[in-house]
């Protein structure tokens, strides 16, 4: 079995304060997780703010580089990527999807030009006519058009259009796998069901592997293949969905699932109530 | 002395631009009314973009052109003394942090970035409660300590705390002159939910020691699930559902709310959700009649003509000409 | 563009007023095609008349017409001035931005440039270059040097900028979508840094006509060619301002002043039609 | 090593290249210039009186020798960075063989006495003014004081010392027009030598001022413009909290943060002179020191004066940076 | 308050200095470019003779340390020079032979003091043969030898012996206190160089210039100041603060007769106002540079001036005007200019196609009547009173002719534009100094346009500081600046005729020693420089010498002489009167001159000054 991506023993410290008091912060110790090559799936990652997601993602996709430990991807090592053609070749295959779609789109810029730029350099088309075909059909899969998105701006769109638009660009290319940096959690309940739901669909129709971070653990139970759980950059619990998030082990993971707040009020009430008489 | 703390009525509020000739109105807050009650927690649940935030910040006489209050009222009610946030400025400035503190939507930036804490507290809190600077500190501290945040927090610069820490400190701002109304937008989003059960916890505690009332916003419905005594659904501007939150959750009359609640992932529970089809409504040009009715699948062709008024229904109010048809998915 | 424009003059008070100063100092200077005599001509006309009917912001002591002169030398200083400010803000904003952006080793190299340039004190330096070039010092060699001396604090603040962009999402979504170092930095960036380039624009060209008269004050102009600071050279030299001869000096100043707060307007409400945040929120979302 | 460490260092190395780029720049510049300072003193021995060609020949010859200008220019170059790292610039050229660094130490009280001082004046106030003109948007008497501050900032500086001169030492001749001080008074700490100071001081300090006051007013105003919309402002509006608090602590102090990096590179620069002002007023400071030693083809002198305001803007940049931190606690030293 | 902190106003005379760089520097004899023109050397130095540059005939000529004229033996090998006695130096020391001796092999010693060099190549030996006697012998034959001790500005100043014997180094050493050899010593000074202040010595009558006074002077002060810029000066001298002003524009000068006429004094009473320096502002032309190489081509360019033009845009109307190649000031009036009328009138240039003669005698009443209107009464009818003013007369402008002599040249025009004999466009570039003799560039720009009319693009080339280096060098096309200078006060050319034989010039590129700075060469002009060094100082052959001199330059035109250097140098008579003016032209007025120190001894405080009745 081929890996399609492969974490080693990656470690992540930075220096932080200033001045006087600086500090070594372990932001990712230790994590070592594979993605097959051959069965694509849904690899969720979730913990508190601050345990490590989003670097691990930045170092997947090559922006952040591991201080030890090796990332690979298709069998290269992501680190040792250097020159811009290996780059382009490495991103073709692997893209992110940004947190909030608002901030991820230039508002200054059309929606397109992401689009035609993507389609120009990853697929070399030079003509437009190609251009705008393959961004048109890289739209229809995540239910748009190119007729819709064509010379608009981020404003003049909802935040869920904007957030599929981003998958759609991330698609034409023909990655992989694709890196969601917690693609949700700005949008209501029914957007984010929208999102999760083309996840879903991506992976089993374009085969395309999704690593989904998110702190919002009913939808990675929703969607999950498999998840891991950080805290303080460890992992602390990795299994596929149903049992980690369904009966968590570590002691972490369940403070974490039963910190779920559930869509009923009386149950809702209760884990409230029940925090007010504890902690506060 | 009034049971309602807060009367709305009839409120419209437009973002109004008129720049370099291009002409737009955005309806944000398109006639609203509601009220609400003393030692009360309010919840607003609505689509994203759907006019959430707009509302609370008119009721919070928050505004900033271009948004601008078109039509309507809202009064408080404090100590039988009442208060038109419009028609009396200078009244409801004298108000503000005595009886009545905000929270605003993304709380982590609201501090000056530049000065310790206990600033922030000198400046907003001071003047209201009388008390010499150190009854003033002492109470400060007892207060932080009992919303569980250390007293050494008062010393650091706003960058220093992480984000949690800093919507608690907020939440201790807007609480410490004990005001009879806090109004609150999204104090939870962005925080992990141990940290976001801490804060619900927090201010379900602190509402129901001091025997405030809250109006609060969010998207996240497990949130209202969790400490809103009744909830207002908003949809396109406006007010579309309004009553318990149980009662809501349980028996959503209106088809938006029935779509909202059902749309909800569980633990457990991996059926599938299917999300809203179409597109959401633009405030700038809304669809006629019921606004919801291009993506309700129980529309008629009367939603398309008429707009539905807001009806007392059972528990609560509800607009839409079908309601009690709904079956909770 | 020209929509533009017309929305701006219609709906944009302070445009409007900035627009019209600027158009008529700019009509009045290109008025200078058409003097009746050539703008260096001396001794043409009566000496010292003082404004009249005749002649309406008098003459110079060396007999020239006050009106036909300053037109002359708004033309010629705002050309020195214009292209001083647009080849500082070239230099500027590419160092700054590219600086800011690639980080790292490049920062560290053009910085230390930048902080170079800065140290060096600019009027020694040009004096110096002055005798350096000798009869070579045309204007536009002038302006270049003084163009090499003017980008380097701004390329600090447009760095800065920059800087704060590239950690923005939509930065790394754009290097997602396969776009090239320049793409983001003219696409992506450049429009976030445009208010900074309008306003630093704004001081440089003030800074580029102050050069321009102190350098004269000093005595190094090209004496043959009519400019603000040509202008208070001569009327130096015949002491004018002691003579009494005051409006060779003050008509060149008001119109100075005059150009500048049109500028200032014209600068500050495009900005605010640039800025991505006043634009938005006026605009909506 | 790293951390703070280093980047002290790699921030001290980048000081030190700076300023070795800075100084060897205006050396080679100061040699390319066609101006010789042997022949600018021979022409000053000659002009008026002999002039036999012989004589002048013999001269020009022992004038190389005394000013040590053979060699090479690389040799010189090295001979000048042996004697500047030794804090000497050598002789002056036009004034040999006073030391330069005795004509700069000279002059040095003056101008940095008057420009400090006046910086400070027109950065307090140009920042105080711009500042409320961008938080009081509406009001008629600030936005009347910026639009007459924003008229004086394209005014020459030439233009706006001559009417001050013409005003104050003519017209209603209150103040003295040329000078540092009072002729023949003792320097030192005497009631009458400091009213002198100030007196000789002020037509120079308002020209600086009022020439100065202009661009930081405009960035200060639209600074603030951009602070008033921040959360932090809006939500102390919100707060209740006064207004003339919330101009003070909330967006006057965040705003004059940045242009405190300003101010400290305008205060390196105070070493370079105030050319045009002293030149006008006849202030005995370096600005005039420095042009006089151009016109002479004083080299030594130039260097001399260029390096000391190269170190001292560097020095001005690298303290801001240190100290920012400090400052401004949302920054971090990386 | 005093103005000058405890000094009476009414007993200093307050005259405008530069600023001086190095002010703790006071050895004159080292370059070290200190406090010199701040009242040292025209205050304190003395040497053995004095020319007044305004004098004529012997009044000009002043014995000072010498109780003689120079006595030369036959062949000018050996000069002896007899003393005054009685005079010393303002420490008590007697001045003697010795100070001289020591002069002059002390320079001799230390190449690089000012006047080392022409020691070095002149003198054998010098000695005292008894205190009150020097002999030099010279190395070869020099009857201009006394020259060097000969101060019009300046000149070799005799050092205190006493003082330098104690030094290590001559040339690093600031002589600060100096010790004075003449009525007035140092009294304080600022150490940032804008003044300094001298006062009457005790024992003036010790001195060369007391012992001939018949009164202690009056100004028991002499405060040099330096009073900023042009209009700082007016400003200054109308609110009494400064009493001599050294040079103004002619504007500064109207204005101060305008709004101060009744307490201030010029040279003459009204306009024109200015003291003629015997310097001669002229157009120079490159000889090196082959455009200029053919005498008629610099005819042609003479007669494009129209000098009316030229001397109302410079000057305002208000410049001697100078047809021959002497300044027009002093003796050359009575030696040259007025002799030389009649030949001037007759004249002739051959222009190709005819003979003109180009001389115009009546200029300076066409001058007169344009500055007329204005002047009104200023202006006299009297030919004779006119030509004193404005000059004797100049070339007409004649344009037929310019272009004859052109075409003659080979030139040839096309369209309005004048072609080299090579097919090039005739342009120039006409450089001046601008800044520091501002009256030059208003020149500059006024010949510009007349050439520039007349087909010959010139552009004006501002040098400013490189003036001088440029000027030395041959880095020049053309250029306005002055190349002749003469004693004013003695016929005698050697002052700057000596430099233009052309054993001087030297390769473009390299520098040429001053004045002949337009490199101009002429075997006839080596014969009559020649002939001038074989004849005495005082022999009236030097007039005949100097007038064949003159003849050969209007006929070559090597430079176009355009008028005296004239300069605004207001008083303010407030506190002193007497100054000196073209009435009684006793002293020349530059301040920075040594002669200065004649006017300072001569003036009288004005009885009615502020305070002068409380003081009395
Ligand atoms: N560039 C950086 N420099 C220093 N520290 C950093 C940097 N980036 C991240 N960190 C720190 O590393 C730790 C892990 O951060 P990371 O962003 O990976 O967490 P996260 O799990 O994505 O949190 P969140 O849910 O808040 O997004 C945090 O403590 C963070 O402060
Ligand atoms: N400053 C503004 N100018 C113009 N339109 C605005 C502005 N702010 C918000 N809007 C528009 O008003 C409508 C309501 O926005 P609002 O922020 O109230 O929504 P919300 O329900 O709070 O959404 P969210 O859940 O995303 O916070 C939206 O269509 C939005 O685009
Ligand atoms: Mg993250
Ligand atoms: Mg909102
Ligand atoms: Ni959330």
């Amino acid at each position: 079995m081929s890996a399609l991506l492969e974490l080693d023993r990656v470690n992540k410290d930075y220096r932080i304060g200033g001045f006087l008091d600086s500090s070594i912060l372990h932001a990712v110790k230790n994590v070592s997780f594979t993605l097959s090559a051959e069965k694509p799936e849904i690899f969720t990652i979730v913990g508190e703010s601050g345990s490590g997601k989003t670097t691990t993602a930045r170092m997947i996709l090559g922006n952040e580089t591991p201080t030890s430990g090796t990332l690979r991807f298709m069998g290269q090592d992501i680190a040792g990527i250097r020159s811009r053609a290996d780059r382009l070749k490495f991103m073709a295959k692997a893209q992110p999807i940004f947190q909030n779609p608002f901030e991820a789109f230039n508002p200054l810029t059309t929606l397109d030009y992401y689009l035609y730029s993507t389609a120009r350099r990853f697929l070399g088309i030079k003509d437009r006519g190609g251009v705008e075909a393959a961004t048109d059909k890289a739209l229809n899969h995540v239910g748009l058009s190119l007729a819709e998105v064509r010379g608009r701006y981020s404003h003049e769109l909802s935040g869920g259009q904007l957030q599929r638009i981003a998958v759609a660009r991330a698609l034409i290319p023909g990655p992989r796998l694709i890196v969601a940096d917690e693609p949700v959690s700005m949008v209501d309940a029914s957007l984010r069901m929208s999102i999760v739901n083309l996840f879903r669909e991506l992976r089993d129709t374009l085969g395309v592997s999704i690593i989904y971070i998110t702190h919002d653990l009913s939808t990675a139970y929703y969607i999950s293949d498999r998840v891991i759980i950080m805290h303080r950059g460890d992992v602390v619990e990795a299994g596929d969905a149903q049992s980690v998030l369904g009966n968590p082990q570590h002691e972490y993971s369940r403070a974490l699932s039963g910190a779920v707040l559930p869509p009923d009020p009386e149950e809702a009430r209760q884990i409230i109530e029940r925090r007010m008489a504890g902690a506060v | 002395m009034n049971a309602d703390v807060l009367k709305v009525e009839g409120l419209k509020a437009y973002y109004q631009m008129n720049y370099f000739g291009v002409r737009r109105e955005v309806r944000a807050v398109d006639d609203v009314s509601l009220t609400i009650r003393r030692n009360e927690i309010y919840g607003i649940a609505g689509e994203s973009s759907s006019g959430k935030s707009s509302l609370i910040k008119t009721i919070a006489g928050a505004i900033t052109p271009p948004l601008r209050v078109v039509d309507g009222s809202v009064k408080f009610d404090f100590d039988g003394r009442t208060l038109d946030v419009y028609a009396e400025p200078q009244a409801m400035k004298g108000a503000r942090w005595q009886n009545l503190s905000y929270i605003m939507q993304g709380s982590m930036n609201v501090l000056n970035p530049v000065r310790k804490v206990k600033h922030a507290f000198h400046d907003f809190a001071f003047k209201h409660m009388g008390l010499s600077e150190r009854d003033f500190w002492a109470k400060v501290e007892q207060h932080l300590q009992r919303i569980g945040l250390d007293p050494r927090v008062l010393e650091s610069y706003p960058h220093q705390l992480s984000g949690g820490m800093r919507q608690r400190l907020t939440i201790a701002l807007a609480t410490v002159c004990e005001p009879d109304f806090i109004i609150a937008d999204e104090p939870t989003t962005a925080l992990d939910v141990l940290v976001q059960q801490d804060v619900l916890a927090l201010i379900k505690d602190v509402q129901r020691r001091m025997g405030a009332s809250i109006i609060f916003v969010t998207h996240d419905m497990t949130v209202h699930a969790a400490i809103a005594d009744r909830i207002g659904i908003v949809y396109a501007g406006r007010l579309v559902e309004e009553g318990p939150t149980l009662d809501v959750f349980r028996r959503p009359q209106h088809p938006y709310t029935a779509h909202l609640i059902g749309s909800l992932p569980r633990i457990g529970d991996s059926r599938k959700r299917s999300a809203l089809p179409g597109k959401p409504p633009n405030l700038a040009d809304p669809p006629s009649g019921c606004r919801f009715h291009p993506r309700c699948p129980l529309a008629i062709d009367k939603c398309k003509t008429d707009n539905p008024a807001l009806l007392p229904r059972q528990t609560g109010r509800v607009a839409c000409w079908r309601a009690g048809e709904v079956e909770a998915a | 563009m020209f929509k533009i424009l017309r929305d701006l003059l219609r709906y944009n008070i302070e445009f409007t007023i900035g627009f019209v100063l600027t158009l008529a100092i700019f009509l009045f200077a290109l008025a200078h095609f058409w003097a009746p005599l050539p703008a260096e001509a001396i001794y043409l006309l009566p000496p010292d008349m003082p404004p009249s009917a005749q002649y309406w912001l008098g003459t110079t002591s060396r007999g020239q017409d006050v009106l036909w002169q300053m037109s002359a030398a708004i033309w010629n200083t705002m050309l020195f001035g214009l292209t001083v400010t647009i080849l500082s803000r070239l230099l500027a904003v590419a160092v700054g931005m590219l600086s800011g952006y690639l980080g790292g080793k490049w920062d560290q190299i053009l910085m230390t440039i930048n902080d170079t340039m800065i140290a060096l004190p600019n009027i020694p330096i040009l004096l110096l270059v002055y005798f350096v070039m000798r009869d070579s010092m045309s204007w536009p060699v002038l302006a270049a040097t003084a163009a090499l001396l003017g980008w380097n604090y701004d390329a600090r603040l447009i760095r800065s900028v920059t800087l704060s962009l590239r950690n923005r999402e939509f930065t790394r979504h754009a290097v997602f979508a396969g776009m090239s170092v320049p793409q983001i930095l003219m696409r992506q960036h450049l429009p976030y840094v445009m208010p900074v380039i309008f306003f630093t624009a704004m001081n440089n060209l003030i800074w580029a006509i102050g050069l321009e008269v102190t350098l004269s004050v000093l005595g190094f102009s090209d004496i043959n060619r009519p400019t603000i600071g040509g202008m208070i050279y001569w009327a130096n030299q015949h002491q004018a301002i002691i003579a009494g001869i005051w409006w060779w000096i003050a008509f060149p100043i008001i119109a100075i002043v005059l150009l500048f707060l049109g500028l200032f307007l014209l600068a500050i409400s495009v900005n605010e039609y640039i800025d991505p945040r006043s634009r938005l929120s006026r605009m909506g979302a | 090593m790293d951390g703070f460490p280093k980047y002290l260092l790699r921030r001290l190395l980048q000081f030190f290249l700076v300023i070795f780029l800075g100084v060897s720049g205006t050396f080679f510049i100061t040699k390319l210039s066609p101006v010789d300072p042997v022949e600018q003193s021979l022409s000053l021995m000659t002009n008026f009186g002999a002039t036999d060609p012989r004589a002048v020949e013999l001269m020009r010859q022992a004038l190389a020798e005394l000013y040590g200008l053979q060699g090479s220019i690389f040799e010189q170059y090295l001979a000048f960075w042996g004697r500047v790292l030794r804090g000497d610039f050598g002789p002056s050229l036009s004034s040999f063989p006073t030391p330069v660094m005795s004509l700069i130490m000279s002059a040095l009280p003056w101008t940095v006495g008057l420009l400090t001082l006046a910086l400070i004046i027109t950065w307090t106030l140009g920042n105080l003014l711009g500042a409320l003109a961008g938080y009081y948007r509406t009001n008629t008497l600030l936005k009347l004081s910026g639009a007459v501050v924003m008229a004086l900032h394209p005014v020459p500086a030439y233009i706006v010392g001559l009417v001050l001169l013409l005003v104050f030492g003519f017209i209603f001749p209150v103040l003295p027009i040329s000078g540092g001080a009072q002729m023949n008074l003792q320097p030192g700490l005497s009631l009458d030598y400091i009213r002198s100071l100030i007196q000789h001081g002020t037509l120079p300090a308002l020209t600086l001022v009022l020439v100065g006051i202009g661009s930081w007013f405009i960035s200060m105003r639209s600074l603030v413009s951009n602070i008033v919309t921040d959360d932090h402002v809006v939500y102390a509006e919100l707060g209740g909290v006064s207004s003339g608090k919330i101009f003070s602590q909330y967006v006057a102090r965040n705003a004059l943060l940045p242009q405190l990096t300003g101010l400290a590179l305008s205060l390196g620069s105070v070493f370079g002179g105030a050319v045009i002002t002293e030149f006008l007023y006849n202030y005995p400071g370096v600005g005039r020191l420095l042009i006089q030693g151009i016109y002479r083809g004083d080299y030594s002198l130039v260097l001399g004066v260029t390096t000391m305001s190269i170190v001292a803007v560097a020095v001005a940049v690298f303290i801001i940076d240190l100290i920012y931190p400090l400052i401004d606690p949302r920054v971090r030293l990386g | 308050q005093d103005f000058i902190a405890g000094i009476p106003r009414n007993e200093a005379l307050i005259i405008q200095g530069p600023a001086a760089q190095n002010a703790e520097w006071f050895n004159l004899w080292a370059p070290g470019g200190g406090a010199s023109n701040n009242g040292l050397q025209q205050l304190t130095a003395d040497t053995f003779w004095f020319v007044n540059p305004e004098g004529t005939g012997d009044a000009a000529w002043t014995n000072a340390l010498a109780a003689d004229r120079p006595q030369y033996n036959d062949d000018f090998t050996e000069m002896t020079v007899p003393l005054k006695q009685g005079i010393y130096w303002s420490d008590g020391v007697e001045f003697t032979a010795e100070d001289v001796v020591y002069t002059v092999e002390t320079q001799i010693a230390n190449p690089g003091m000012n006047w080392s060099a022409p020691f070095t190549i002149n003198v054998d030996s010098v000695e005292a043969t008894d205190p009150y006697t020097v002999v030099f012998n010279l190395k070869e034959p020099n009857s201009r030898f006394h020259t060097l001790f000969t101060v019009r500005w300046n000149a070799a100043w005799i050092m205190p012996k006493h003082v330098f014997e104690t030094v290590d180094d001559p040339l690093t050493y600031a002589n600060n206190p100096p010790v004075s050899l003449s009525a007035y010593e140092m009294h304080s000074y600022d150490s940032a160089g804008n003044w300094v202040i001298w006062k009457l010595r005790e024992d003036w009558e010790r001195t060369s210039i007391g012992m001939d006074l018949e009164s202690e002077p009056d100004v028991k002060y002499v405060v040099y100041r330096n009073a900023g810029n042009p209009d700082a000066r007016v400003i200054e001298q109308m609110n009494h603060n400064l009493d001599v002003i050294n040079d103004i524009a002619p504007e500064g000068m109207f204005t101060i007769a305008r709004d101060a006429g009744e307490n201030s004094a010029y040279w003459f009473p009204g306009y024109p106002f200015a003291h003629p320096d015997p310097t001669l502002p002229s157009v120079l032309f490159n000889h090196q540079n082959s455009k200029f190489q053919d005498k008629d081509v610099r005819w042609a360019l003479a007669l494009m001036i129209d000098i009316r033009a030229v001397a109302m845009g410079s000057y305002r109307g208000a410049a001697n005007l100078a047809a021959l190649s002497v300044p027009p000031t002093g003796t050359a009036v009575v030696d040259y200019y007025e002799p030389m009328q009649e030949w001037l009138t007759s004249f002739e240039i051959d222009t190709g196609a005819r003979t003109i003669a180009p001389y115009d005698p009546t200029v300076a009443q066409q001058i007169a009547a344009l500055v007329k209107p204005q002047w009104g009464d200023d202006i006299p009818d009297d030919p004779a009173q006119l030509a004193a003013m404005f000059g004797h007369g100049w070339w007409k402008q004649d344009i037929e002719a310019a272009n004859e002599l052109l075409e003659k040249a080979g030139l040839t025009k096309n369209g309005n534009q004048w072609l080299l004999p090579d097919g090039t466009p005739f342009t120039i570039r006409l450089m001046v100094e601008g800044d520091a003799i501002p009256t030059l560039a208003r020149a500059g720009t006024i010949l510009a346009q007349q050439w520039s009319m007349q087909g010959i693009q010139t552009t004006v080339d501002v040098a400013g500081p490189t003036n001088g280096q440029r000027l030395g060098a041959g880095d020049f096309e053309a250029a306005v600046y002055w190349t002749v200078e003469t004693w004013g006060g003695h016929p005698d050319l050697s002052f700057f005729l000596e430099s233009y034989h052309s054993d001087f010039i030297v390769e473009p590129g390299a520098v040429q020693p001053p004045r002949n700075l337009q490199r101009w060469q002429d075997e006839r002009l080596d014969a009559i420089i020649e002939e001038n060094r074989t004849v005495s100082f005082d022999s009236p052959e030097v007039v005949q010498l100097g007038m064949d001199y003159l003849k050969l330059a209007v006929e070559e035109m090597p430079f176009i002489p355009l008028m005296a250097y004239n300069k605004f140098a207001p008083f303010d008579t407030t506190y002193w009167t007497g100054y000196p003016s073209a009435e009684n032209p006793y002293s020349a007025s530059g301040p920075f001159w040594s002669n200065t120190r004649y006017m300072v001894v001569n003036l009288e405080a004005n009885p009615n000054a502020p305070g002068a009745q409380a003081a009395q």
